[in-house]
């Protein structure tokens, strides 16, 4: 079926970022703030379209793409993602001078829509198009201080590493097109689960060049060294952007991709996986120890989190529907409290930036005395990073590892367990920061501005409410996971068509 | 008729190559050529595919266009960044542009 | 209200502790009266708990009582819940009345320091963590309760967070403790993993019946083991808490003598049936406990300050606390627990007792003589010390001996010989620093002549406690237990389901034996430091000074670990780290010029371009994973 | 017979093009190489029967990016005094290295497959027959591209253009 109707939100979006971009450039004289608020309302908007497509039954597109409740799940967080960045980017941008701000909250909402085609695609064309179309939008994103030298050299190193990344990302799919003879993910699971071994090479070889691909994205180790500096050089709106957004692409395709296409060689990938889940966390974790600047101790925490989150994508590879069901459950509730805390963390640190003008984490001194309620979302947020007792990374990382751990498997949750425990060095150094020394100006209070301000509150308790009562979030988590797993009918359905 | 595999062969070997220039170029403009020289080897991959196997015919043939398509922007878009840190540097070469790091 | 609600001893303290939190500082005087009434209606509220619970018709059955908390999808149910037993009410007992006490006494101690509302705030909030983490009847809700009491430990210790020692202190505990934490987090897991559950009752349910295989229920129970380790401060973990005694006093009576330290004695009395299931777990719990008592006994010995000594006792007795554990009778460690908490905390109140009057001296080495000056501190002091060395009628002496006689009924009398060293150690420390505090002639006149005796609100609870330590020794015996209500008397009171009805018997031949451990080091100790006369003590240190050391030094623990932390985890992050700056992204402004003499050789074609190396990083991985995906299939 | 000469011809002169992109001196040989390079595989389309495919490489590829590439070039021209740059980072034996590392993982992959379903001679591919799967059945991927060639577009312009003051 062409059902064009089933990216109804998309348009919203997409419609919405034309609209910006032309207002821009028609009446270059309105207030910036409104284009945001503007981008703002079509999130909410494309939220509400969103809501319409959960629970219904899966619809596909030609088999290209298919409309259930995971590529629901992954488009009302792109929505909400859009929305928090673009309120703060309202505020964090009105100190920058020459952003073309329409282009801007336009490559935004494109982005956001991108990543739900991510979640749906069910063939490798439309999953690789809609990547690049994410990489794109994320590649003009982290330049936009175009005077700015960090800006513009980080989007130089992350293009021309992106670039390479998804050449040998395509070779892979080329090698895996060519022993499936199909790009559809059903049609490469048909093909895989009866295969006979002289096909051996090219998959293996083809599967760890996809890996790299899709690794690179979510900037796992070795392929994680574009993260820091890109991180670094973004202005503070986007490296919120790249962390929660660009890496929940990141694993919706790959869940989706070795869930589906995948499953039935999984011998091929599950052990690098749990390699690179093991390598990324440690590497994340032990460097961002040494971190002075604040975004890159993010851009290494969040590797050492993407490390916790492939020990998930490792246990898809058990071939049993229900532990991949309940490791895919368990990343995607993660997911969200990942996400939730980095935009709370976020939008503090936009606030006090505003004000001390310093992104280093010395910048934060004596916070607590100048601005108790930054400090306390700060302190929390990075709590939940660590992991403790009712803040929302405790919860969801407790159901993550819970969810991945299989007798084979136990070794690395210990390592993960041990990482998180390093990360609560490096945090509480951030902390300390705060509230065991004075400021270094004069010591006055000073006041957030309230789009800010209700954010951060907002984000804070969202926060506790997923530490202290998961229920909701993992069901809903849960419900998204179930129709990877529930494949039988959805995948006959798609391969009728399949191209 | 030329085998298959010799299509394959040629085709890792240009991606080599491209992989070689991308490693070894401090010219941003280089390292682009090279992957170009990348995304080709990728496309004599998906074409050759697309001609000699029996069931997944065309995808790769389509696959191919697409990746011309997006290589295009690709490049387009890179050279604008490339020119953007020139004017703000002087400079193409990637090691200069070495603010950020640790 | 009944047991049912027993939640509500803990929900007081916790509203208390925001308000405190929140307005304390508006609040006249701190709001201290506002804890010392929450802590003092949780006091009265467990008498109410306690009658409804031995009114129970089931007779000392547990009492349930759990809501959803989470149900998620078909496969798990989380409930949390409380669960009372007799465990859990021995547990109430000690931590209302301790932390009764040390509220008050803290309103004279703290006097006039600053951030006085934040201190009665943590207390409340270190109370109600510990009633909570008592009562949990799932490892989920203990392990957050578990997290809090560590959170409220850490925020005292570094009470005093001018002071650097205070802030090293409390890294140092945090850090050794999480260490413990991260052990009891995998072993949660693995627990949860295997039996579907958090449910404590559930899961002893499922190793009594098979459902774990030997080396799996044997590693989580390890790592669980390592949780209550690090808790309690058993060796190796024993390192942080004589350090933190660099909280205020009455952190140190509360938190780091009675309650939260007992927190990994009670979590592994209350999975002792599965620690029963698993082969060799017993054992392994009875050498920690072992070597710790002995160990820390020896360590004890050459320490000056008073509150370390205490602080080396009270890890001491945890490790006797374990070798009950060990032996399989939970009543019995139970027992020592609360013996020790009533006697330990009235020491360390006694300690703080002596520190304001004296204008904040503890070194022994500038004291001496107070009785004279403080009579009533001193005579409590006395009582404490006595019932710490074990001697009769006192508590400490009943609970010791039921410890001797379960150690040889299970293992044998080589574990007897070896705790009865300790038991002379413990006898001879806890003599020379009374004679050293209170006895014999002052070292420093300036410090004895300004030393006065502190205010009633500070000796009285000294006095209440001096009585426990008096008298409750006595509920062993089962007249006084049926007399206060117990039926059986306390033994049979905390007994674990398949345990059956424990009676008490004074065995005369461990109870003389036990009593001439005691005697002798005391008597030993009296004939060293009598009249607080270093001469033989100074002889002693000098005719082995190596070993002197040694135990002045702590058997060298802390410079080991320092070690191990400067060569092992920085190192290997700076490695790293180094790696990354100077090898993999460093470029140097123009090129390898400058750098050459730097690294040389092959490392500087590394450290050039810097798009080209992090590419060079991607194409590595790439071949690695191909070359490896080649071996795996194909 | 033919076919094979030719092929052998073409695909040695693509290696030799190609290796003349990455490892010649000069940028400016460099992009002459790629052009040729890239005609070259075009002509390989040519011989796989693809025609469709053979004529968008030849005006995408050697007219369109090449150009692109050429007019950078000149945007970027370093040095006006001339001095030679050096085109190469101190990486390049490493990268060599690497490159082989990688030749010889592919051609492992490419040459110890047996592929399923080869059927030994190449098929052709209709125009007709591309045309009609792109635009029925490929709707999606199509708007795709036309989203990412104006983000491309809208980026490149705000990036490179040139601001008051500049």
């Amino acid at each position: 079926m062409r059902d064009y109707a089933l990216f109804i939100p998309e348009y919203i979006a997409c419609g919405v970022a034309l609209l910006v971009i032309a207002l821009e450039l028609f009446a270059p004289r309105l207030r910036k703030d409104l284009l945001a608020y503007l981008t703002a309302l079509g999130a909410v908007a494309w939220f509400a379209a969103g809501l319409a497509f959960l629970d219904r039954d899966p619809k596909s597109y030609q088999g290209l793409f298919i409309s259930d409740d995971f590529t629901a799940f992954f488009r009302l967080l792109a929505a909400g993602i859009v929305f928090v960045v673009a309120l703060m980017s309202a505020e964090f941008l009105k100190r920058q001078r020459g952003v073309d701000q329409g282009e801007f909250y336009g490559l935004l909402l494109v982005a956001g829509s991108a990543m739900t085609i991510m979640a749906g695609a069910t063939e490798l064309l439309t999953a690789y198009l809609a990547l690049e179309v994410l990489s794109f939008s994320l590649y003009v994103l982290v330049g936009i201080l175009k005077r700015d030298l960090r800006s513009n050299e980080a989007s130089l190193k992350y293009i021309l590493l992106g670039a390479f990344s998804s050449a040998l990302f395509l070779y892979g799919l080329s090698l895996v097109y060519g022993a499936a003879g199909t790009t559809s993910y059903a049609g490469i699971a048909e093909a895989f689960a009866g295969r006979d071994s002289g096909l051996d090479p090219a998959v293996a070889v083809g599967m760890m060049l996809i890996l790299a691909g899709v690794g690179f994205k979510v900037s796992a180790a070795p392929f994680h060294m574009w993260a820091p500096d890109a991180y670094e050089g973004a202005p503070l709106p986007i490296t919120a952007f790249l962390s929660t957004l660009s890496k929940a692409a990141g694993f919706a395709l790959i869940l989706r991709l070795f869930s589906t296409a995948f499953v039935t060689d999984a011998e091929s990938w599950r052990w690098a996986f749990l390699a690179l889940a093991a390598v990324t966390m440690t590497v994340g974790n032990l460097i961002a120890i040494q971190q002075k600047n604040l975004k890159r101790l993010v851009a290494y925490s969040s590797i050492g989190q993407v490390g916790y989150m492939l020990i998930s994508i490792a246990a898809l590879g058990y071939g049993d529907a229900q532990v991949g069901l309940n490791a895919t459950s368990g990343l995607l509730v993660h997911l969200v409290g990942y996400i939730v805390t980095t935009l709370a963390l976020f939008s503090a640190l936009t606030a006090a930036v505003s004000r001390t003008g310093s992104e280093e984490i010395a910048g934060l001194r004596g916070l607590a005395e100048t601005q108790p309620f930054l400090a306390l979302v700060i302190t929390a947020s990075l709590f939940s990073f660590a992991g403790l007792p009712f803040f929302a990374g405790f919860a969801t990382k407790l159901f993550m590892l819970q969810g991945a751990t299989t007798d084979e498997t136990i070794w690395i949750v210990a390592l993960a367990v041990l990482n998180s425990f390093i990360s609560l060095y490096y945090y509480l150094m951030v902390i300390r920061q705060m509230y065991l020394f004075d400021p270094l100006g004069e010591a006055v209070r000073f006041r957030v501005q309230p789009v800010l301000w209700g954010l951060a509150a907002i984000l804070l308790l969202g926060i506790l409410f997923i530490g202290m009562y998961p229920g909701p979030a993992f069901e809903f988590s849960e419900q998204a996971a179930k129709p990877l797993f529930e494949s039988a009918s959805a995948a006959a359905s798609a391969r009728v068509q399949a191209p | 008729m030329v085998p298959l595999e010799n299509y394959l062969a040629l085709s890792a070997i240009v991606f080599a190559l491209g992989v070689y220039g991308v490693l070894a170029r401090r010219n941003a403009v280089m390292i682009l050529m090279s992957v170009e020289l990348m995304l080709n080897a990728v496309n004599i991959n998906f074409v050759a595919f697309a001609a000699y196997l029996d069931p997944g015919r065309i995808v790769g043939a389509i696959f191919a266009v697409f990746i011309i398509t997006v290589a295009a922007a690709e490049v387009g878009l890179a050279l604008a960044i490339v020119i953007r840190l020139f004017r703000n540097r002087a400079t193409a070469n990637v090691d200069e542009a070495a603010t950020m790091k640790w | 209200m009944g047991a049912e609600q027993a939640w509500v001893l803990a929900a007081i303290p916790a509203g208390v502790f925001l308000v405190l939190a929140l307005f304390g500082r508006a609040l006249p005087r701190g709001g201290d009266y506002l804890g010392v009434a929450a802590i003092a209606s949780s006091f009265i509220l467990f008498f109410v708990v306690l009658a409804d619970f031995l009114d129970t018709p089931g007779k000392l059955g547990p009492v349930v009582n759990d809501i959803q908390w989470s149900k998620i999808g078909d496969t798990f149910d989380l409930r949390m819940g409380i669960y009372v037993d007799p465990i859990t009410i021995v547990m109430f007992a000690v931590v209302v009345t301790v932390a009764l006490m040390v509220n008050i006494f803290s309103i004279g101690y703290m006097k006039g320091e600053p951030r006085y509302h934040w201190f009665f705030a943590v207390l409340q909030l270190f109370a109600a963590s510990m009633l909570m983490l008592v009562m949990a009847d799932n490892l989920l809700l203990l392990y957050i309760s578990w997290e809090l009491v560590g959170v409220c430990s850490f925020l005292l210790i570094g009470f005093y967070w001018e002071k650097r020692s205070a802030t090293e202190a409390a890294k140092k505990a945090f850090i050794t403790t999480r260490i413990g934490d991260v052990g009891l987090l995998i072993g949660i897991i693995l627990l949860w993993r295997a039996g579907g559950t958090f449910n404590i009752q559930e899961l002893i349910h499922l190793a009594e019946e098979g459902h774990f295989s030997q080396p799996y229920l044997f590693t989580a129970l390890a790592f669980i083991f390592i949780g209550c380790m690090g808790k309690s401060a058993q060796v190796p973990f024993h390192v942080w808490l004589p350090d933190a005694m660099e909280g205020p006093t009455p952190v140190s009576a509360l938190i780091h003598a009675a309650t939260m330290v007992v927190a990994g004695v009670y979590l592994t009395a209350r999975l002792l049936p599965m620690f029963e299931v698993a082969d060799g777990m017993l054992l392994t719990v009875t050498i920690v406990g072992l070597i710790t008592a002995l160990l820390t006994g020896f360590i004890a010995l050459a320490q000056t300050d008073i509150k370390k000594v205490l602080a080396y006792s009270t890890v001491g007795q945890l490790g006797f606390m374990f070798i009950a554990l060990g032996a399989g009778e939970p009543a019995v460690a139970m027992f020592h627990l609360m013996t020790h908490a009533f006697f330990k905390a009235l020491l360390f109140l006694g300690a703080g007792s002596v520190i304001i009057g004296t204008h904040h001296n503890q070194e022994m080495d500038r004291l001496g003589g107070l009785w004279k000056k403080m009579p009533i501190t001193g005579t409590t002091f006395l009582i404490g010390s006595l019932a710490l060395a074990g001697l009769p009628p006192l508590a400490g002496f009943w609970s010791k001996d039921e410890i001797f006689v379960a150690l040889e009924h299970k293992w044998g009398a080589w574990a007897v010989i070896l705790l009865g060293i300790s038991a002379v150690t413990t006898a001879f420390y806890t003599t020379r620093l009374f004679i050293r505090t209170f006895m014999g002639k002052p070292a420093d006149t300036h410090v004895y002549e300004h030393t006065r005796e502190t205010p009633p609100v500070m000796t009285g609870a000294l006095v209440f406690l001096a009585f426990l330590a008096i008298t409750s020794g006595f509920v062993v015996f089962h007249e006084v237990g049926k007399a206060l209500g117990f039926p059986g008397g306390i033994t049979e009171f905390i007994f674990l389901p398949h345990h059956g009805p424990h009676e008490y018997e004074l065995k005369w031949g461990f109870a003389a034996a036990s009593l001439a451990m005691a005697v002798v080091g005391i008597f030993s100790a009296a004939w060293m430091y009598w009249g607080n006369d270093l001469r033989r003590a100074t002889a002693l240190a000098n005719w082995q000074p190596g070993l002197y050391d040694m135990l002045r030094r702590k058997f060298y623990f802390d410079e080991l670990y320092q070690g191990m932390i400067d060569r092992g985890v920085l190192g290997f992050s700076y490695i790293v780290s180094w790696f990354d700056r100077y090898v993999v992204n460093d470029t140097g402004v123009d090129g390898s010029a400058q750098i050459t003499g730097f690294t040389g050789g092959v490392l500087k074609y590394l450290q050039t371009g810097r798009v080209p190396n992090y590419a060079m990083a991607v194409a590595l991985g790439v071949i690695g994973l191909a070359l490896a995906g080649l071996v795996v299939r194909g | 017979m033919a076919t094979e000469v030719i092929w052998w011809i073409f695909a040695l002169g693509i290696i030799a093009l190609s290796a003349g992109v990455v490892f010649s001196r000069s940028v400016i040989h460099s992009a002459i190489f790629l052009i040729g390079s890239l005609a070259g595989v075009g002509v390989m389309f040519v011989i796989l029967t693809v025609e469709f495919l053979a004529l968008t490489q030849f005006l995408i590829y050697g007219g369109a990016v090449t150009v692109l590439v050429l007019l950078a070039l000149m945007l970027t021209r370093a040095d006006p005094s001339g001095r030679a740059e050096k085109v190469n980072g101190p990486q390049a034996p490493f990268a060599l290295l690497a490159g082989i590392g990688v030749a010889a993982v592919l051609l492992v992959a490419a040459l110890s497959t047996e592929w399923a379903g080869n059927t030994e001679s190449p098929t052709n591919i209709a125009i007709e027959a591309i045309s009609q799967r792109l635009f029925e059945d490929f709707g999606l991927p199509f708007i795709l591209a036309s989203v990412l060639l104006l983000v491309a577009l809208v980026g490149a312009i705000i990036v490179a253009r040139q601001e008051e003051g500049e």
